[in-house]
């Protein structure tokens, strides 16, 4: 295959675990990466994480080198906060239209000293904790961001056009705050692509018969994670939403949304089986007298020290696995008043959430009173994936995950010459998985890469080598 | 009826008992069910063994009137197929034990057919006693 | 004297939640050598980095201490972040408080605030004494050794090869294909597998870059990342090239699994009852024709035409089979007599297979026991769901206690945990779903290639998140079911990954390597030849001139060996000399 | 030479025809079993609660008795000079084993007992059971160069049952799932062993005091399955499993449901030391086949008389 023109320089569409491995994997080999990040700091859902499956690693920790690497390498453009709105050409010569939001903040003056954030008057719900911390319309989403530098969030900000409020401006030594920053559009041109969107949790109130927007005690498993980690709103305490209670009793439901074709997704979202096992370990780590109870179907535990973890969790931190599915969630009534001298705090002041389900190895319908409910909902993919579909010319399937030209031969492989497919966007897997697939999608960049590099003499060898391999073996 | 489920049940003074009695981690039982497969005296049960045993782990007293717990003979055949090593005749035994020391006795000899009872060997009626009585 | 600084990191709370780090910096800023001492909350942040730049600067630092996270973790970064101002990479260690202090002693902060102390003030003493280094340049062969011709290995070849670069592949069977070969078909596609898999073998054979070595093995291997000498013995019988043994810059380890042995799993009969057999057998009969494997062609690729025959016959007397009965976990799930972990790729074969047999047999029916059913992933659980509604797959939640021949049945005792009964099942035939163990020849590749294996013999990863492909040998990576179970799809992208990483390492022209090796010093050494005998990587030996001990810093692993073995105090290791040791060893009160 | 030997309750009563072919058997072998000269009973269960140390204090004599028994020479192969114990009855066998192997592992324990009992028990008796004796001391070879009246063409299925195989940790005397010390007696006697898939399922045990009915079913299943491979005797080590799967026979409808229970269906129950007794020649007084519900005699006698009408006996 001979190549008109070969821009030995790519593109990678989202900053998580994956697209970040897969620049770093392209980077490191000499070339030059675009990485694209739609907010305002790499590390994906990663970054969000309290420790990792099944070794436990801080999650952070792990990562955060990695966003470094990414952040400081002399060949990866950084572009955060930014879309690719367009995408022309083919393989070798794609021209990509990407557009970046204005940060309002110059990220080479901003130096992270928070004085912005201490003047505005702004407090809303941070994204990167759930909702379960507040920032102010100027902030850094974790102290670890990659850039670290602030971002004014311009829905929340009092108003920037007019300007009705300036006072972090006034408070930036380094006038690193703009206000007039305006939307813009860069042009790149490369060889190669690689999308790496990855996943969101799905959250429609309709799947719940949960009520699960209804009550701060019920929450996802993302909102777990910012519990649990040390990083975290409650500085890694598990507290009740609610009324700062320590949880007691905290009940797992897997398959929220997921293998649920009726009312959520039909597929299994794969990864939710080992992290509610993690869940329930941190938790017992956290409250060694609480309990955990998981309602589960089937428990997939598939992959190296996975099924001995799920283990872990049932002997030395003695969760109770409940196979069935749960049928109902919804507040208890308030407790009648406490008799004198009753109740030591936990969880016994606010009100419980019921939990209704089943025991099918029993046959009997069971009951909870818990303190807290964590859901392990359904992965979908982010919501960008079809935008991005389109963009590119790739395909989707029905849920919007990317579709490869053949799951089990060409896993990342788009169909689109020189697109490649990487993480969580193809479908609910875990770290290693994307980290490998990752590298995968770089391998197929750097072949395509290589090959342009190197004039291929053609010869006969290869075919002679071949017919007399064939002649051998058949 | 709905079995409530709680701190109260799944760590209450039942299930701290069976595990104290027994010696068995009851969590360390995933429900696979291979303790029932085998078991050569399960036609007569009315609870399997592995619903015997699940009862324990969630704390369900009403696991001791079940007739499985009699009927168990403790031949072993579950402990020794059990993947995740636990001894279920030994959980059989402490549920035992804790009916009986609660005053429960399961053998009338005099119910027995008398012919039965003349011809029946002696460690059958010890082996009796031991299980059923107190 | 020194101008070294120091840096306390807070690490969040996982730090300064326990240490108190203030006093840590004061306490260590007494030092003599130290001549500047603060912290921050997350010294590896941006930054945190940039205040070390900047302290470098300010200060005139020649030395930097980080007290922080365990070096594994950052060791990297802040000697990255010290060289762009100029600090040499190896004045900059790390103390770490967090893994061996804070975390380790929670419960007591007075205490692990003393602890932290010590420990940053032994690496300020190693730091007045580490020397200014620079790495090695080593030579870089780009030609790639893959060990395995199946799917795995087929695929890393192809992506570096496509690449342009030379790769040797090596199987040890006749053939390539690897277990693929064997299969009927794939999950997603029941009639497949023989034709995705040929063209994959065609691609690998006419590929100019591949140099393909079936019948063959790896005898040994010695030298190191970016310059292995691999030696390949064909067993005698196949014809090999003129080279036996290679020139090669990096590794990929695709040895495979293999079925876990039948004889192991008495109680259902294994290896003893003919019609009691593993999946990957059945997959032959599924592939054969009505008689089973026998219409395998010689060539192991395709076993039947067009279409797939009606019938299936069974191993034992030839009878066709009307009922078949899958047990899933066969061996996998079972701590006590088996294997701890959970195979995998059983739930989805086991569906497929059951699938393809009531293609085969329309009035057949399949049972399949299981425990929890582990189709995990997009489209995985609609296709198991598929084998339940639309091919009448009856699934039964429990595991089977005993197989046994009974007449011309074999009698299966299992159990519905769901209904609560006991079942029995009189089956014409019984496939036993039993783990993917590793290949039988992993641990002498192991071994070969001086790489870890885990408790149950697959090849161990790097770090099981982040480095999957990656050994913690430099230049071996990890491809495929050599490192864990794993499916068809996730084996194939993982393979690419590991082509990734060869090709990441040959994009350098030239290896950098640590230059904290073994040296020693002329005047103590008396060429006793003790280092040469204790050294495990062959980097020692005598100079024949000069006599005296030498040291090949390429194959120098840093282990320390010869340090110990010497009488002489001679051999020593740069930057962890004796006087480091003894100055470190002083600060600590025992 | 001269060996420990524990009878237990049920080798002195009911089943004195176990005790009396296995010392006849012994003795033609030129080993004595010496019983001891105080012996209780054993308790006939093997405690399986961990708070029931009373239990322990009946199998901790007889244990301590053994020990102040002279030592046998030559010891038993690969036991030096521990104190053996042999014993028959396989329930015997495996409460002794099992008490044993825990006063072993738990020091305290055996402390404690020893307090009660005001005897020093040192843990270190080896509980053997005959057949192991047979297997690892004797050998099958030797002892088929004593076979006087080999049993060529009696098929014969030995049935194992429980106690003699697990728990395998404690116990260890053969393969739990696939057992074939008793196949090798069988074949050593000249006979030939019938494998069956019933040959260690339980027999219900002492059931059959508290539910015989269940454990009536049980054996029948366990008959009905011995017969059906072409068994004609069984072959037992434990005196329970014997008496429940001979009692149930004793009436001539044999099985009611399936086809197979008319009269002569029965298949006798004989324990392996009668069989080696017929086979060492040993006088008809030492088979103690008298106390059997379905006579063996018959089927013996057949058997042995008439080897080339061996499909005689089969339905």
């Amino acid at each position: 295959m001979g190549f008109e023109l070969m821009n030995y320089r790519a593109l990678v569409i989202g900053a998580g675990i994956g697209g970040m491995q897969a620049a770093l994997d392209i980077a490191d080999s000499g070339y030059e990466v675009i990485l694209v990040e739609k907010e305002p700091s790499i590390g994906g859902h990663m970054a969000q994480l309290s420790e990792t499956f099944p070794t436990l690693d801080c999650s952070q920790c792990i990562l955060t080198p990695r966003m470094v690497e990414v952040g400081q390498h002399p060949n990866i453009r950084l572009l955060t906060l930014s879309e690719v709105v367009e995408v022309e050409g083919e393989v070798g010569d794609f021209k990509a239209r990407i557009l970046r939001h204005p940060r309002y903040v110059i990220e080479e003056k901003c130096t992270a000293c928070d004085d912005c954030a201490k003047v505005c008057p702004v407090v809303v719900p941070n994204e990167f904790d759930r909702g379960l911390a507040a920032r102010r319309a100027i902030y850094i989403p974790h102290p670890q961001a990659v850039p670290a530098v602030y971002t004014l969030d311009p829905d929340a900000c009092l108003g920037l056009f007019p300007l009705a409020c300036g006072k972090c401006a006034e408070a930036c030594d380094v006038q690193a705050i703009d206000y007039d920053m305006a939307p813009e559009t860069v042009e790149v041109e490369v060889g190669a692509i690689i999308v790496a969107t990855g996943y969101v949790l799905y959250q429609d109130e309709a799947v719940m018969a949960y009520a699960y927007m209804s009550h701060p005690d019920i929450m996802d498993g993302l909102e777990f994670e910012r519990l649990l980690s040390a990083s975290g709103p409650t500085g890694g305490k598990v507290i009740r939403p609610s009324d700062h209670t320590v949880p007691k009793e905290v009940v797992f439901i897997q398959c929220a949304g997921s293998r649920n074709p009726e009312h959520g997704v039909p597929y299994c979202s794969k990864i939710c089986c080992m992290y509610t096992a993690k869940h329930a370990i941190l938790y017992k780590h956290r409250v060694p007298d609480g309990q955990v109870y998981v309602f589960y179907i089937d428990i997939r535990a598939g992959g190296k020290g996975y099924e001995e973890f799920v283990t872990r969790a049932m002997e030395e931190d003695r969760t109770v696995y409940i196979r069935g599915r749960v049928s109902k969630v919804f507040p208890a009534p308030p407790p009648p008043p406490p008799a004198a001298g009753g109740g030591d705090g936990g969880g016994v002041n606010g009100s419980k959430v019921m939990v209704w389900g089943v025991d099918t190895l029993t046959g009997s319908k069971v009951e909870i009173a818990a303190d807290l409910v964590v859901m392990a909902s359904a992965i979908v993919p982010s919501e960008g994936s079809r935008r991005i579909a389109e963009v590119l010319g790739i395909g989707v399937d029905e849920f919007g995950f990317y579709t490869p030209t053949d799951v089990e031969m060409t896993p990342v492989e788009s169909g689109v010459a020189g697109v490649f497919l990487a993480g969580a966007g193809l479908g609910p897997q875990d770290i290693p998985e994307t980290v490998a697939q990752a590298s995968g999608a770089a391998a197929k960049v750097l072949a395509l890469f290589g090959r342009a590099k190197v004039s291929v003499v053609s010869t006969d060898t290869g075919v002679e080598r071949a017919q007399k391999a064939l002649e051998e073996t058949g | 009826m709905r079995v409530q489920i709680s701190i109260d049940t799944v760590r209450g003074p039942f299930v701290r008992q069976v595990e104290e009695i027994s010696g068995q981690n009851l969590l360390a039982c995933n429900q696979c069910g291979k303790c029932s497969a085998g078991c050569p005296v399960v036609a007569v049960m009315d609870l399997l063994p592995s619903q015997a045993i699940r009862m324990a782990q969630l704390g369900m007293e009403e696991v001791l009137e079940s007739n499985t717990i009699w009927i168990c003979a403790s031949c072993l055949t579950c402990a020794t197929r059990c993947p995740k090593g636990v001894d279920l005749p030994r959980v059989m035994e402490a549920l035992r034990q804790i009916a009986l020391r609660q005053g429960i006795t399961k053998l009338d000899l005099k119910r027995l057919p008398p012919e039965l009872l003349r011809e029946v060997p002696q460690l059958a009626i010890v082996g009796g006693f031991r299980k059923y009585m107190r | 004297m020194s101008r070294i600084g120091v840096f306390v990191c807070h690490c969040g709370i996982n730090i300064a939640g326990t240490v108190d780090v203030e006093r840590v910096a004061e306490e260590v800023g007494q030092h003599p050598e130290v001549v500047y001492a603060t912290t921050y909350r997350y010294m590896c942040s941006e930054p945190g980095q940039q205040l070390v730049r900047d302290a470098i600067i300010e200060h005139d630092l020649d030395g930097v201490v980080v007290a922080a996270c365990s070096p594994l973790m950052h060791e990297v970064t802040f000697r990255r972040a010290g060289s762009k101002v100029g600090l040499n990479l190896y004045r900059c260690e790390m103390a770490n408080i967090r893994e061996q202090c804070s975390w380790t002693h929670e419960h007591e902060p007075a205490r692990a605030t003393e602890k932290a102390i010590e420990i940053v003030r032994t690496v300020v003493e190693k730091v007045t004494w580490d020397e200014e280094l620079e790495p090695f340049r080593l030579p870089l062969t780009k030609r790639a050794l893959v060990i395995g011709g199946g799917i795995a290995g087929m695929q890393s070849a192809l992506d570096i090869a496509d690449a342009c670069f030379p790769v040797v592949l090596v199987e040890r069977e006749p053939r390539l294909g690897g277990k693929m070969a064997q299969l009927s078909g794939t999950y997603l596609n029941f009639t497949a597998a023989p034709g995705l898999l040929e063209r994959k073998v065609e691609q690998v054979l006419a590929h100019p870059n591949i140099e393909v070595l079936t019948g063959t093995q790896v005898v040994s291997v010695e030298g190191y990342v970016g310059n292995f000498e691999v030696e390949v013995s064909g067993g005698g019988q196949e014809t090999l090239p003129n080279a036996s043994s290679f020139d090669i810059g990096a590794i990929v380890v695709a040895t495979g699994w293999d079925p876990y042995p039948l004889e192991r799993l008495p109680e259902y009969g294994g290896g003893e009852i003919l019609d009691v057999v593993d999946g990957l057998t059945f997959e032959g009969m599924l592939r054969g024709g009505v008689n089973g494997c026998q219409e395998t062609l010689p060539n192991g690729v395709n076993g039947y035409g067009d279409r797939p025959q009606r019938g299936l016959r069974r191993p034992s007397d030839g009878r066709m089979v009307r009922e078949v009965v899958f047990v899933q976990c066969a061996g996998s799930r079972d701590p006590e007599r088996g294997v701890p972990y959970c195979s995998k790729v059983c739930c989805m074969y086991v569906a497929k297979q059951a699938m393809m047999f009531r293609e085969r047999v329309p009035e057949g029916q399949a049972y399949v026991f299981y425990i929890d059913i582990g189709s995990a992933g997009k489209g995985y659980d609609e296709y198991v769901q598929q084998a339940m509604e639309q091919f009448d797959i009856l699934y039964l939640r429990g595991k089977v206690s005993k197989i046994f021949r009974d007449e011309d049945k074999v009698a299966v005792w299992g159990v519905d945990t769901l209904s609560g009964r006991p079942v029995e099942v009189a089956a014409d035939l019984v496939v036993l779903a039993t783990p993917m163990a590793p290949s039988y020849q992993a641990l002498e590749v192991a071994q070969t290639l001086r790489v870890g294996v885990d408790q149950n013999g697959f090849f161990s990863e790097a770090h099981p998140k982040l480095r999957p492909v990656e050994s913690l040998t430099a230049g071996v990576f990890l491809a495929g079911a050599a490192q864990g179970p794993k499916d068809i799809p996730e084996t194939v992208s993982q393979a690419s990954g590991a082509a990734a990483k060869v090709l990441r390492l040959f994009s350098q022209d030239e290896m950098i390597q640590e230059p904290m090796v073994a040296c020693v010093i002329g005047q103590f050494c008396s060429a006793c030849g003790a280092c040469v005998e204790a050294c495990p990587y062959g980097a020692r030996s005598i100079h024949p001139v000069w006599h005296i001990a030498t040291v090949n810093a390429a194959l120098c692993q840093n282990c320390g060996a010869c340090v110990v073995a010497c009488p002489n105090k001679a051999s020593q290791i740069r930057n962890w000399t004796l006087k480091q040791v003894l100055a470190m060893a002083d600060v600590v009160s025992w | 030479m001269v060996y420990p030997y524990y009878p237990g309750c049920t080798l002195s009563t009911k089943a004195k025809n176990y005790d009396r072919s296995g010392r006849a058997v012994a003795a033609a072998l030129g080993m004595e079993l010496e019983e001891l000269p105080e012996w209780q009973c054993c308790g006939a269960t093997f405690p399986l609660v961990l708070d029931d140390s009373m239990a322990l204090i009946a199998p901790t004599r007889i244990l301590y008795q053994a020990q102040q028994a002279p030592l046998p020479s030559p010891p038993l192969r690969g036991r030096g000079n521990i104190h053996p114990l042999v014993t028959l009855c396989a329930i015997c066998f495996n409460v002794l084993r099992r008490s044993q192997a825990l006063l072993k592992r738990d020091p305290e324990m055996l402390e404690r007992i020893n307090w009660f009992t005001e005897q020093e028990y040192h843990g270190e008796v080896h509980v053997v059971h005959f057949l192991e004796i047979l297997r690892d001391d004797l050998g099958w070879e030797a002892l088929a160069e004593r076979i006087v009246r080999p049993l060529t063409g009696l098929r014969v299925a030995p049935y194992y049952g429980c106690l003699l195989l697990r728990p395998y940790e404690e116990i260890g005397l053969d393969d739990p799932e696939d057992p074939v010390i008793l196949h090798d007696l069988v074949r050593a006697l000249g006979a030939e062993p019938v494998d069956f898939p019933y040959n260690i399922e339980c027999c219900g045990s002492y059931l059959t005091v508290k539910e015989p009915q269940v454990s009536e079913a049980l054996s029948r299943d366990i008959v009905a399955s011995a017969r059906e491979h072409g068994a004609q005797v069984i072959i037992t080590a434990c005196p329970l499993c014997q008496f429940n799967l001979d009692y149930p026979q004793r009436v001539s409808t044999v099985s009611t449901d399936g086809g197979a229970g008319r009269t002569g269906d029965e298949i006798p129950i004989l324990y392996f030391t009668q069989l080696m007794a017929v086979a060492l020649g040993l006088p008809e007084d030492d088979w103690g086949m008298e106390e059997h519900y379905v006579d063996p005699k018959r089927v013996l006698e057949h058997g042995l008389a008439g080897r080339q009408h061996r499909a005689g006996f089969m339905e």
